[in-house]
C-alpha cells in the first residue's frame, strides 16, 4: 500500500515537472505539451518553424521562435502588466500606450501631428463648441462589422457614464454636459455626442479648446460595440476575444507575462502598418530588461539614467512629458509662509541635483510648464521663455528668504523645523528626495523626514485639505499639447489641488485664459505660471529626458510626451 | 580440552574524546570455547561492553582505535580485517544481541526485513528462504503469530517481545558465537527469566557458544559455565562459575558478592559495600585499578599490576595477594548452601522448570 | 606471557611492597578536575571551537566597527558628492561610492548599527516573549497552554512575509515597523520550542524534586526551569538573528526598509543589485557583510549548540 | 486517522479564518484608498467603491467577503479591474508551481545527496566543502543569489537565457536561485540527523549483522534521518511553490509572486486578500500533507494518531 | 508482628486512582483504587515491574500528581485538602529520592544549592550557618565541604545519588518516599546506599515507602511488602511471611524469577516460568489484571476484579484462588 502510495507520489511530481513546463491557461489554444527538449534550444534559432505561414492558430505558441521568419515583429517589455484593455479604464501610460495602438481615433495625434484619422474630416461651427466629423468610408471593425457613427457615440457616452467608473472621467469635462454627467447630475443623452446618422458624429463641447482635436486620439473617445460590451459584461476585455479593435492592432494573447498584438488588416490604413506584429514582455527589472536588449531579445529599451552614459551616442532621447515637482502642502505652516517656500526653491542647486540624481541627464526644470508643448505657433517654451529660479540655486537669496520666514514665523533656529517629505517607495524617487533633503539640510539647516509609501498611497494623499504630508513628491503628465494641461491643476476648486493652493491672481489668468484664445490666452497662461512660481508654490525639480536604444533595423520609433510613451504605428523594421 | 572457537591476545581498545584518550580496555586475553556459556561480569565503565564489541568491531572507529592486540577468529585477526570480511563473519559466525531492544531496533522497518536482512547479499539463501528463516526463528525465540509479528514495526511490540526479536536477529544466520550484550538489563524480572531460558536453549540445542555479558551476579550464576570478571579495563578473575562464586579469588569479586542483597541476606545483616568509585579511565592507576578501593591493598598493588596468576587449574585471578610475599588472606566468597556432587549436574538431569 | 610486563617498572618485587595498606576512600571521593561552571565550560568549548570562535570573532569585529567606524571617518554617511560617484575603492573611499557620491565604509557601518539591531533586537524580543509565555504555557498547562498552543498553531499557518508587508505598510518604514512586524509572527516559534523544552523539563526528577521541597511554582520556573534553557535559548537566538538579517534585507529589498538617508544593508544591497553591471562593488560590498555576518551567527549557533548541548559534557 | 484529519481541517479552517481577519484589518489600515486617482469624480468613485463595495459598513464588506471566500470568489482585482483574482492567480500561478517543483526537487536532491555525503564523510575534506557550501547557502540572501547568477551566468558568459520562462534553459538559473536556500538549509539538517542516527543504538545492530555500509546508510540511516527535514519542508514547499517575488521579478516569471508586492503597492484589497488566502490554504495544505508524510516515513507516528 | 496494629498510622492510601488520558478515547490507568496504610517508623517496600504504577503511587502520595479518585490520609489528614500553610509542613515533613542520579539534580545549580534550596525555602537555617549545615549533611552522606561549590555533573552516580539523600534530608523530614534509589547505580555502589538510607532511618527514626522492582533489595530493606500487578495491589504481607509464603501466583513467578547469585542453588530451584506479555493498562477491563499470563485462571477471573483480603493476619492477596 505504501509502495504504491510513494510510487503515486513520485508520478506526480515528475507529472507535474514535465506538465508544468510550459504553464499556460487551461484555455490556450496552441498545445502546451511539447517535450522540454525542443524548447531548450536557444531562443534565437530562427529556422524550425516550417509551418510560420500558419495564421492565428500557432502565433501565440510563438515560443521557440519568437520571431517567425519573415515577420515585423516589434518587441519591447513593460515593468508591469498594463492594468486593462478596456478603453474606459486604461489609465496607466503602457496601457494608454497599447490602446493607442488598438483602437482608431476620429483624429490621431501623430507625435504632434494630428491629422484625420477614421474621420474624413471634420467642421467646426460659428460657435466655436460644435464639431461635425465625418466618417471614412468602409470602416471595418476587426471582425469585420461595419464601424459606425452610432459606435463613437456609444463608446464616448460609456466613457463618460458614471457606472461605467472610469478614472479619467474627467477628460469628458471638455464636452458639453460632460462633467454632470460624469458627477450623474445629468442623464446620460445630455451630453454633448450625437450621432447624425451612420457616417456623421456631432461633438459639442462646454468651451472652445484648440487642443480638442489632439485629444480625440486618446482611447476614451475610441469607438466601441454595444454588443459587445454588453454581452461581455464586467468580462469585457477580460481576454483579448473578449472585445473587438477598431485600431491597427488587434490583441492576439494577453496574459502570463507577455502580451501579443497582431496587425489590423481591417485597419483604414492598414497598407501603411508596416508591423505584424508585437510583443511586449513584463520585465519587472530594469537590469533584466537591458541585458535582454542586449541580447537580441528585445527591440528596444529604456535605459535608467544610471546606465545611459554608457551608451552614449547610441541612445535616444525624447520628453516624456513628466515635470518632477515637489508640491508644498500650504496647510502647513511653514509653507503657507511664501519666504518659506522659496527659500526651499532658492536653495536647490537643480544643477547638482540632476547630476546626481540622473547622472545629469535629465533636464533641470527652472519653471513649471514642459516647454515643449505646444504655444500658438511655436513651442511654448521658444514663445515664453523663462527661469524662475537659478540653475544652480542662490544659497545667499534662499537664507535671506528663510530668515525672513523665520523672523516671521518666530522660529529661531532652522533645525527647529522639520519636514515631512512623501514620496514613492521606487529607487530613484528615494534618490532625489535625499538630494533634495540633503541640499536643504547643507543649505538652510532644517531637516527633512522622507516617508516612502507605495505608489497608490502617495496617490491618495494627492487631494485637497490633507495632512498627511508636509511636502510631495510627484509630477504631471500632460493629456494634450498645451500649457493648460499643467496649470488647470492649481486653480482653488481644482479638486487635484493638494497642495490647497489658493491665488485668485493666478485663479484670474486662469479664468481669463477660458475666455480668450489664441496670443491673449497663451499670456494668460504664462502669466498663471509666473504668478505660480513666484508664489513658490511648487518646487520644480526636473523635465524627464528619457534615454532609449532601438535596435538595428528598427526605424521610425518615436517618443512623445503626450499621453503615450512611444508610437509603433507607422514603426518599421527589417525582416528576419 | 574443549576447542577455542576464538582467541582474544593483548587486546587494546580506546577512545579519544575531548578529554583525552579514554582507554577503555587494557590488555585484556581471553579464549571462547566451542559450546561454552561464557560470562563476562563487571560494572558500567570497566570496559565489558567495549571489549566484546572489538570482536566484532563495532565500536566506532573513530573516536575508537585499537592500540594494540589481536583477535584470533578461526586462525584469522579480526583486529586486521577488511570491512569485507568483517561483514562475511558479522551476523553469520558471530552473532550480537544488545542491551536495549527499544533503541536497538530501526523503528521504521519492519520487524521481519531486519531478521532477514542479515541474508542481504549473501548469494546462498533467496528471499523466499530469508523470509521462511526468519518466520521459524521467530517461532524458535517463543513469539505467538510469526506472521503477524514478521509484519510489525518495532514500536509495536512490548519490551521481552522486542528483545526476543533481537535474539531472532543474532541467531537467524546460524552463528557459532553469540554475544549478548546485558541482554535482560532493561527487562523486568520476569521477562528477564524467559529470555535467560531461551538463550540457554538455543544455546544447548545448536551448541552454540554465547558470550554474556551482565553486571548481575544472579545471571551469571545461572547462566554460565565461564566467568571474566572485568574491573578497569582489565580482566581481574576468570574460572568457571562455580570457582568465581564459592572459590573467590580476587577482592573486587569478593566484593561484589558480599555487597550485595539476596533474598537470604538478613535484614539486620549490614551489606559490605565496595566503598569509592572505580577508576577514571583518562588517567588509569599504573597499579592494580581496584587497588584503592581494596581493604587488602598493600604498597605494591599502587604500583605494579599483578600478573593473571593460576590459582587451580582453569581459574586465574590477577591480585599480589596470590604472591608469595603477600599476607595469607581468605577472600569471602559465597557459602554452598548445598551439598553437591563433583559435577555441576546437566540440564537433562535437573527437572528446570515447571512451565505453565 | 605473564612474565613480559614488568619490563617498564624495573622495580625489584620484595616483601616490604606486601604491606597491607587497606582502602583509600578519601581519595578516591575527591574530584581532581578544576571546577567549572557551566558557562566557564561552554566558553572554553566555544574557544576550542575554531568555526564558532572565528563567528564570533567576526561579530565582535563587526560590532566595535559598526559603533566607532562612523564616529571617526572623515565622511559623513549622508554627505553627497556629485563628483565622487560610483566611485570603486580608492585611499579615499575603501570601499568607494555609492549613486549619490556618499562614501560606502561609513554607510556600510551606519547600516551595520541598523542591520545589527534589528537582528539582535527582533530575535531578543521574539525570545524573550517565547520563552516566557513558552515558559509558562508549558510548566503550568491546561487550558491556557491550550489556548496558546491553538494561537501558534494558527500563527504557524500564517504566511509571515505577507503579514510583514502589510504591517510595514500600514507602520511606515522605520526600524521600530520593522521590528514590531517580525516579532508579529516571529515570537511563536520561540514560544512553540520553550514550550516543548519545558515539557521536557518539568517531569525531570530535579523539578519534582523542587516541587516535593515546597519551591513556589514561580521559583521553579525562575531557579530550576529557565537556567537549564539558556543554553538553548541563547543557541536559538544565535540562529533567529541571521533570519531577522535576511527578513530585514527583503523588505527592504522591496522598498519597505528604513527611512532615507539611513541605510541597512540590505538598502545598500538594494542599491548594489540595480547597479550591479555599472559599479558592482556596490552589491558586493552590503552582500559581503550580509553573508559573512549570517555566516558568523551560523558558525557561533553551531558552536553553542555543541557546547551547550548536554550530551557533550563532562561525565556524562 | 479520520478524526485526526478533521481536528486538523477544523484548526486549519480556524486558521485561514484567523488569518484572513487578521489580512482584512490589515488592508482597511493601510494609508490610501484603492481609487485615489486624484481627479476621479466623487460620483465615479461612490460607483467604484459601491461596485467593489467598499461603501458598506466594514463589518458588512467582511461578512460579504467572507460568504464570497466560501464560493471560492475573490472578486474582481482593483488595480486590473476586469480581471477577477481567481482568474489572475489562475494564470500566474502554474508558473510559480512549476518554478517551484522543479527548485524544491533540485533542492532536495541535492540538499539530501549532500548532507548524506557530507555526514559520511565525517570530517574530512569532502564533509568541509559541502559544510561550507551549506553554510554559504544559507547566508546569502535570495536578491542577491538571482542577481549574480543572472549577472554572471546569463549577462556575462551567456550560458543561459537572461529571463523569461519558456524552456528547461530558462528555468535552470531560477530553479537554483530560488532552490539555493533550501538546498543549504535541507543539507545542513541533513547532515546533522545523519550524525545524530549513526550513533542509535539500531545502526550498531544493522553493523552487527553484517550487511553492507550502502545498505546501512541506505536502509537504515537516511529513513530515520530524513524526519527532520520532512519537519521543516512544510514552510517551504507552501513558499517555494507559491511563487517568490525576488526570483520572478529578477528573471520576468510572470508567477504570482509580483503580486505580494504589487497587490500592497496597488492597495488591491481584494488581490491582497485573495493571494493570502490561497497562500494561507496552500501552507495549511502543504503543513497537512507534511504531517501525513511524517507518518509515513515514521510508523510510529502513523500509529499514534 | 502484632504490635503493627498498635502502631501510629502515619500515612493511609484509600481508593487512590491515578489516571492518564492518552487520547480522546484511552485513559491509562497507572494506579486503580489501591488502599494501603504506612505506620510511623516502618519502611514498605513496593514492587513491582515497570509500569505497574508504584512510582506514580509514590509521586501521587507527595502530591506530585492529582489523584482521579481517593485520599490519601497523613497524620490523619486528606493532604488534598491540605492550606497552603499546612501544605508547607507537609513538603517538609514527607519528601522524596528520586531514580536517576543524572536527572534529579539540577545540572545548573552547585550541591551547596541544591543541597541548601530546602532549607532556604523552609526558613530552617539562617544564611551564615547555612554552610556549616551544608557541610553537616554531606559529611553524613559521605562527602565533603570541597564538594560544596561543585556541579553534579562531576559527580559519579553514587556520589549523586548521596547527594539527593542529603537533600532529602535537608528538611528533616520524617517520611521518605524512595523511588527506586539504587536502580540505576552499579551493584557495587548500591550497597552504599543501601546502608546510608538504613543507617539514617535507625538515626533519624524515619518512615520509608521504598519502590523497587529488585525483590532482594525490597526484602533487605523492607517491614512490610505490597506487590503491585498493573496498578493494582496484588497481595500484601509483612516481608518474611511475603517471601516465605508467597500466595498471589504473580508474587509466586516474581520469586522465582529472581536470579540467585550462587549457581548451584539457583540451577537446582523450581521455578515457575510465566508464558505471555504483560497486558496493556490502557483502558484494562475490570477483571484480574493478570489474568492473561496466570496458570490458575478460569471464568471468574475473567468477569470480577478480585477483592483484596485478608488470608492471615497482616496478609493480604487478590485472587480468587487463594
Amino acid at each position: 500500500m505504501r509502495k504504491i502510495l510513494a510510487l503515486l507520489l513520485v508520478v506526480v511530481l515528475l507529472v507535474g515537472l514535465v506538465a508544468c513546463s510550459t504553464p499556460k491557461g487551461s484555455d490556450d489554444k496552441a498545445a502546451p505539451d511539447k517535450p522540454e527538449e525542443t524548447q531548450a534550444d536557444t531562443p534565437d534559432e530562427p529556422d524550425d518553424t516550417p509551418d510560420a505561414d500558419e495564421p492565428d492558430a500557432d502565433e501565440p505558441d510563438a515560443d521557440e521562435t519568437p520571431e517567425p521568419a519573415g515577420k515585423k515583429i516589434y518587441r519591447y517589455a513593460l515593468a508591469a502588466d498594463p492594468e486593462s484593455f478596456d478603453p474606459c479604464l486604461a489609465h496607466g501610460i503602457p496601457s494608454a500606450t497599447i490602446c493607442y495602438h488598438i483602437y482608431g481615433s476620429l483624429y490621431l495625434d501623430d507625435v504632434g501631428d494630428i491629422r484625420p484619422a477614421l474621420a474624413e474630416s471634420h467642421e467646426l461651427a460659428e460657435d466655436q463648441v460644435t464639431y461635425t466629423f465625418k466618417l471614412r468610408d468602409g470602416l471595418l471593425w476587426s471582425d469585420g462589422q461595419p464601424l459606425t457613427a452610432q459606435d463613437f457615440e456609444y463608446g464616448i457616452k460609456r466613457f463618460v457614464n458614471p457606472d461605467t467608473a472610469s478614472p479619467m472621467g474627467y477628460f469628458a469635462n471638455i464636452i458639453k454636459n460632460g462633467e454632470k454627467v460624469n458627477k450623474g447630475e445629468l442623464p446620460l443623452d445630455d451630453l454633448g455626442v450625437k450621432a447624425l446618422d451612420e457616417k456623421t458624429l456631432e461633438i459639442v463641447l462646454e468651451r472652445p479648446a484648440g487642443y480638442f482635436l489632439g485629444m480625440l486620439s486618446k482611447s476614451f473617445f475610441s469607438p466601441q460595440r454595444q454588443d459587445i460590451v454588453e454581452g461581455y459584461g464586467k468580462d469585457y476585455c477580460a481576454t483579448p476575444d473578449k472585445q473587438v479593435y477598431s485600431g491597427a492592432f488587434v490583441v492576439t494573447e494577453f496574459g502570463e507575462g507577455k502580451m501579443v498584438l497582431a496587425k489590423n488588416p481591417n485597419y483604414f490604413e492598414a497598407d501603411k502598418v508596416n508591423l505584424d506584429g508585437v510583443e511586449i514582455y513584463t520585465v519587472a527589472e530594469a537590469n533584466t530588461q537591458l541585458s535582454m536588449f542586449e541580447n537580441g531579445e528585445l527591440d528596444m529599451v529604456v535605459l535608467s539614467t544610471d546606465m545611459a552614459p554608457q551608451y552614449e551616442g547610441q541612445s535616444q532621447s525624447y520628453f516624456d512629458g513628466a515635470n518632477d515637482f515637489g508640491g508644498p502642502n500650504l496647510r502647513n505652516k511653514y509653507l503657507a509662509n511664501k519666504d518659506f517656500r522659496l527659500a526651499l526653491n532658492f536653495a536647490i542647486n537643480r544643477e547638482e541635483y540632476i547630476l546626481l540624481g540622473h547622472n545629469g541627464l535629465y533636464t533641470p526644470n527652472l519653471r513649471y510648464v514642459l516647454p515643449q508643448v505646444s504655444g500658438v505657433e511655436k513651442s511654448y517654451g521658444e514663445e515664453y521663455p523663462y527661469e524662475a529660479f537659478p540653475l544652480q540655486g542662490d544659497v545667499e537669496k534662499a537664507k535671506q528668504h528663510l530668515d525672513a520666514a523665520m523672523a516671521e514665523l518666530g522660529v529661531a533656529d532652522p533645525s527647529e523645523i522639520t519636514l515631512k517629505m512623501v514620496t514613492t517607495d521606487a529607487e530613484t524617487a528615494k534618490k532625489e528626495a535625499e538630494i533634495l533633503q540633503n541640499q536643504w539640510k547643507n543649505n538652510l539647516g532644517i531637516n527633512v523626514d522622507i516617508n516612502l509609501v507605495p505608489y497608490k498611497t502617495k496617490n491618495s494623499m494627492l487631494t485637497p485639505g490633507r495632512d498627511d504630508f508636509d511636502l510631495i513628491m510627484s509630477g504631471w503628465v500632460p493629456d494634450y499639447s498645451d500649457p493648460y494641461a499643467y496649470l488647470e491643476l492649481f486653480e482653488s476648486d481644482n479638486a487635484y489641488n493638494y497642495i490647497n493652493y489658493h491665488s485668485d491672481e493666478f485663479d484670474g489668468y486662469i479664468r481669463k485664459s477660458k475666455e480668450t484664445t489664441g496670443k491673449e490666452r497663451m499670456d494668460n497662461l504664462f502669466n498663471a505660471e509666473k504668478t505660480l512660481l513666484e508664489d513658490g508654490a511648487v518646487i520644480p525639480q526636473q523635465l524627464r529626458e528619457v534615454h532609449y536604444l532601438v535596435a538595428d533595423g528598427v526605424t521610425g520609433l518615436e517618443g512623445y510626451f503626450v499621453g503615450f510613451n512611444f508610437s509603433y504605428l507607422y514603426l518599421d523594421k527589417n525582416a528576419e | 580440552m574443549p576447542e577455542v572457537i576464538l582467541e582474544v591476545k593483548n587486546l587494546e581498545f580506546s577512545f579519544r574524546t575531548y578529554g583525552g584518550v579514554v582507554k577503555a580496555v587494557r590488555d585484556i586475553s581471553f579464549e571462547v570455547r566451542k559450546g561454552e556459556l561464557l560470562g563476562i561480569v563487571g560494572e558500567s565503565g570497566c570496559g565489558k561492553s567495549v571489549s566484546v564489541q572489538c570482536i566484532l568491531r563495532l565500536n566506532p572507529e573513530p573516536p575508537g582505535f585499537f592500540e594494540g592486540g589481536e583477535i584470533l577468529y578461526e586462525g584469522k585477526d579480526i583486529v586486521k580485517m577488511s570491512n569485507r570480511e568483517l561483514r562475511k563473519i558479522r551476523g553469520v559466525e558471530i552473532g550480537f544481541i544488545f542491551q536495549d531492544p527499544m533503541t536497538s531496533l530501526n523503528p521504521t522497518m519492519r520487524v521481519g526485513k531486519q531478521i532477514e536482512e542479515i541474508f542481504v547479499g549473501r548469494k546462498e539463501v533467496s528471499r523466499a528462504e530469508a523470509k521462511e528463516r526468519a518466520l521459524e526463528i521467530l517461532k524458535l525465540v517463543g513469539i505467538n503469530e510469526p506472521e503477524r509479528r514478521y509484519r510489525q514495526y518495532p514500536h509495536e511490540l512490548s519490551g521481552g517481545m522486542k528483545q526476543r526479536v533481537m535474539i531472532a536477529i543474532a541467531l537467524v544466520g546460524q552463528p557459532g558465537i553469540i554475544i549478548a550484550d546485558e541482554p535482560t538489563t532493561s527487562l523486568d524480572v520476569t521477562i528477564e527469566a524467559q529470555i535467560l531460558d531461551i538463550l540457554k536453549e538455543l544455546q544447548e540445542k545448536f551448541m552454540t557458544s554465547i558470550i554474556l555479558i551482565t553486571h548481575d551476579l544472579g545471571v551469571v550464576a545461572k547462566m554460565c559455565d565461564r566467568v571474566l570478571v572485568m574491573y578497569g579495563g582489565k580482566i581481574v578473575e576468570e574460572g568457571p562459575v562455580n570457582a568465581i562464586f564459592y572459590e573467590t579469588a580476587h577482592p573486587y569479586t569478593s566484593g561484589l558478592i558480599q555487597s550485595i542483597a539476596t533474598l537470604d541476606t538478613s535484614r539486620d545483616e549490614e551489606l559490605v559495600p565496595i566503598e569509592g568509585t572505580p577508576p577514571d579511565l583518562f588517567s588509569p592507576p599504573a597499579g592494580c585499578p581496584f587497588a584503592a578501593r581494596c581493604e587488602y591493598a598493600m604498597e605494591i598493588c599502587g604500583m605494579m599490576m599483578p600478573d593473571r596468576t593460576q590459582v587451580t587449574p582453569e581459574h586465574y585471578s590477577a591480585c599480589w595477594l596470590l604472591h608469595e610475599y603477600a599476607p595469607d588472606v581468605k577472600l569471602p566468597a559465597v557459602a554452598r548452601t548445598m551439598e553437591t556432587d563433583e559435577e555441576a549436574p546437566s540440564p537433562e538431569q535437573v527437572e528446570m522448570e515447571e512451565r505453565i | 606471557m605473564a612474565t613480559k610486563k614488568i619490563e617498564s617498572q624495573e622495580k625489584v618485587i620484595t616483601a616490604d611492597l606486601f604491606r597491607t595498606v587497606g582502602k583509600s576512600v578519601e581519595e578516591m571521593e575527591a574530584i581532581s578536575r578544576p571546577s567549572l561552571t557551566f558557562w566557564q565550560e561552554a566558553w572554553l568549548r566555544i574557544r576550542k571551537d575554531k568555526a564558532a570562535f572565528i563567528g564570533l570573532i567576526i561579530l565582535t569585529v563587526y560590532v566595535i566597527l559598526a559603533i566607532f567606524a562612523p564616529m571617526v571617518s572623515r565622511y559623513e554617511f549622508d554627505q553627497q558628492d556629485a563628483y565622487a560617484m560610483k566611485q570603486s575603492f580608492s585611499a579615499e573611499h575603501w570601499f568607494g561610492t555609492d549613486s549619490l557620491g556618499r562614501d560606502l565604509w561609513v554607510r556600510i557601518w551606519v547600516g551595520a548599527r541598523v542591520s545589527l539591531s534589528i537582528g539582535f533586537i527582533a530575535a531578543f524580543i521574539n525570545s524573550v516573549i517565547g520563552t516566557i509565555l513558552g515558559g509558562f504555557s508549558g510548566y503550568i498547562g491546561g487550558k491556557f497552554d491550550m489556548i496558546l498552543m491553538r494561537i501558534i498553531d494558527i500563527i504557524y499557518g500564517i504566511p509571515a512575509l505577507i503579514v510583514n508587508i502589510l504591517v510595514m505598510v500600514v507602520l511606515g518604514p522605520g526600524i521600530k515597523s520593522l521590528i514590531i512586524a517580525m516579532v508579529i509572527t516571529g515570537w511563536a516559534g520561540a514560544c512553540r520550542f520553550t514550550r516543548g523544552e519545558v515539557y521536557r523539563l518539568k517531569e525531570q526528577e530535579f523539578v519534582l524534586a523542587a516541587r516535593v521541597l515546597g519551591e513556589s511554582t514561580f521559583m521553579i520556573i525562575v531557579r530550576e526551569i529557565i537556567p537549564n534553557l539558556m543554553g538553548l535559548i541563547i543557541t536559538n537566538l544565535a540562529m533567529a538573528i541571521p533570519a531577522a538579517i535576511f527578513r530585514e534585507a527583503f523588505l527592504s529589498y522591496i522598498g519597505l526598509g528604513i527611512a532615507p538617508p539611513n541605510a541597512s544593508w540590505g538598502v545598500l544591497a538594494k542599491e548594489g543589485t540595480a547597479m550591479i553591471r555599472l559599479c558592482p562593488h556596490m552589491l558586493y560590498v552590503p552582500a559581503f557583510f550580509i553573508c559573512t555576518t549570517v555566516l558568523a551567527f551560523n558558525l557561533l549557533g553551531n558552536g553553542l549548540r555543541d557546547a551547550f548541548d548536554p550530551r557533550m559534557r563532562g561525565t556524562d | 486517522m479520520g478524526k485526526y484529519i478533521a481536528k486538523r481541517i477544523g484548526i486549519s479552517l480556524l486558521t485561514v479564518l484567523v488569518l484572513v481577519t487578521v489580512v482584512f484589518i490589515l488592508v482597511r489600515l493601510m494609508p490610501g484608498d484603492p481609487f485615489s486617482d486624484p481627479k476621479m469624480t466623487p460620483t465615479v468613485k461612490e460607483n467604484l467603491n459601491a461596485y467593489y463595495g467598499l461603501d458598506k459598513p466594514v463589518l458588512q464588506q467582511y461578512t460579504t467577503f467572507l460568504g464570497n471566500l466560501i464560493r471560492g470568489n475573490f472578486g474582481y482585482s482593483m488595480k486590473y479591474q476586469n480581471q477577477t483574482v481567481n482568474n489572475l492567480l489562475r494564470q500566474s500561478f502554474p508558473y510559480s508551481l512549476d518554478l517551484g517543483i522543479r527548485a524544491l526537487v533540485l533542492s532536495l536532491s541535492l540538499g539530501l545527496v549532500f548532507g548524506i555525503v557530507s555526514a559520511r564523510n565525517r570530517g574530512n575534506k569532502i564533509d568541509l566543502f559541502f559544510v561550507i557550501v551549506a553554510v554559504i547557502g544559507t547566508s546569502v540572501p535570495d536578491f542577491i543569489v538571482g542577481a549574480i547568477l543572472q549577472y554572471f551566468f546569463a549577462v556575462k558568459w551567456g550560458l543561459f537565457p537572461i529571463a523569461q520562462y519558456k524552456g528547461l534553459a530558462h528555468t535552470i538559473l531560477p530553479s537554483i536561485g530560488l532552490g539555493f536556500y533550501t538546498m543549504a538549509s535541507v543539507s545542513r539538517i541533513m547532515r546533522a540527523s545523519m550524525l545524530e542516527v549513526v550513533q542509535q543504538d539500531y545502526i550498531k545492530t544493522a553493523r552487527s549483522k553484517g550487511i553492507s555500509n550502502f545498505r546501512i546508510t541506505w536502509k537504515h540511516q537516511i529513513r530515520n534521518a530524513i524526519m527532520p527535514v520532512v519537519t521543516v519542508l512544510g514552510p517551504t514547499v507552501a513558499s517555494v511553490l507559491t511563487g517568490t517575488f525576488v526570483i520572478e521579478s529578477i528573471f520576468a516569471i510572470p508567477g504570482m509572486g509580483k503580486y505580494y508586492v504589487e497587490s500592497v503597492q496597488n492597495l488591491d484589497y481584494s488581490m491582497i486578500l485573495g493571494q493570502t488566502v490561497f497562500y494561507g490554504i496552500f501552507l495549511v495544505f502543504a503543513n497537512m500533507i507534511v504531517d501525513i508524510a511524517y507518518g509515513f516515513v515514521d510508523p510510529r507516528i502513523r500509529i499514534a494518531k | 508482628m502484632s504490635n503493627q496494629t498498635n502502631r501510629e498510622v502515619l500515612l493511609e492510601v484509600n481508593d487512590l486512582s491515578q489516571y492518564f488520558r492518552i487520547s480522546r478515547d484511552k485513559v491509562l490507568k497507572a494506579v486503580d483504587h489501591i488502599n494501603f496504610k504506612i505506620h510511623r517508623g516502618e519502611t514498605v517496600g513496593l514492587v513491582g515491574e515497570s509500569g505497574c504504577g508504584k512510582s506514580t503511587t509514590g509521586r501521587t502520595i507527595l502530591k506530585l500528581y492529582t489523584p482521579n479518585t481517593g485520599n490519601v490520609y497523613y497524620g490523619g489528614k486528606d493532604v488534598f485538602t491540605f492550606t497552603p500553610e499546612e501544605d508547607m509542613q507537609y513538603r517538609k515533613r514527607a519528601q522524596m529520592i528520586f531514580q536517576n542520579p543524572h536527572s534529579s539534580l539540577n545540572p545548573r545549580m552547585t550541591v551547596k544549592d541544591i543541597v541548601g534550596a530546602g532549607m532556604r525555602i523552609h526558613d530552617l537555617a539562617k544564611s551564615s550557618e547555612l554552610d556549616d549545615r551544608i557541610e553537616v549533611l554531606l559529611r553524613k552522606v559521605g562527602l565533603n565541604k570541597d564538594h560544596m561549590s561543585r556541579f553534579p555533573h562531576e559527580f559519579s552516580g553514587g556520589q549523586k545519588q548521596r547527594i539527593g539523600i542529603a537533600r532529602a534530608l535537608s528538611v528533616d523530614p520524617e517520611f521518605i518516599v524512595c523511588d527506586e534509589p539504587i536502580s540505576a547505580l552499579d551493584v557495587s555502589i548500591q550497597a552504599q546506599v543501601l546502608n546510608m538510607l538504613k543507617k539514617s532511618q535507625q538515626d533519624l527514626g524515619l518512615t520509608y515507602l521504598f519502590i523497587a522492582h529488585d525483590l532482594s533489595v525490597v526484602k533487605y530493606i523492607s517491614d512490610r511488602v505490597i506487590v503491585m500487578y498493573l496498578g493494582t495491589i496484588v497481595e500484601e504481607a509483612v516481608s518474611e511471611e511475603l517471601y516465605r509464603n508467597p500466595l498471589h501466583p504473580y508474587t509466586q513467578v516474581l520469586l522465582s524469577s529472581i536470579p540467585i547469585a550462587d549457581p548451584e542453588l539457583v540451577r537446582r530451584k523450581k521455578r515457575r516460568v510465566v508464558t505471555g506479555e504483560v497486558a496493556s493498562p490502557i483502558n484494562p477491563p475490570a477483571i484480574c489484571r493478570f489474568v492473561s499470563r496466570c496458570p490458575l485462571a478460569d471464568q471468574v477471573c475473567r468477569e470480577q476484579m478480585p477483592p483484596l483480603r485478608e488470608v492471615a493476619p497482616g496478609h493480604n492477596v487478590a485472587c480468587f484462588k487463594v
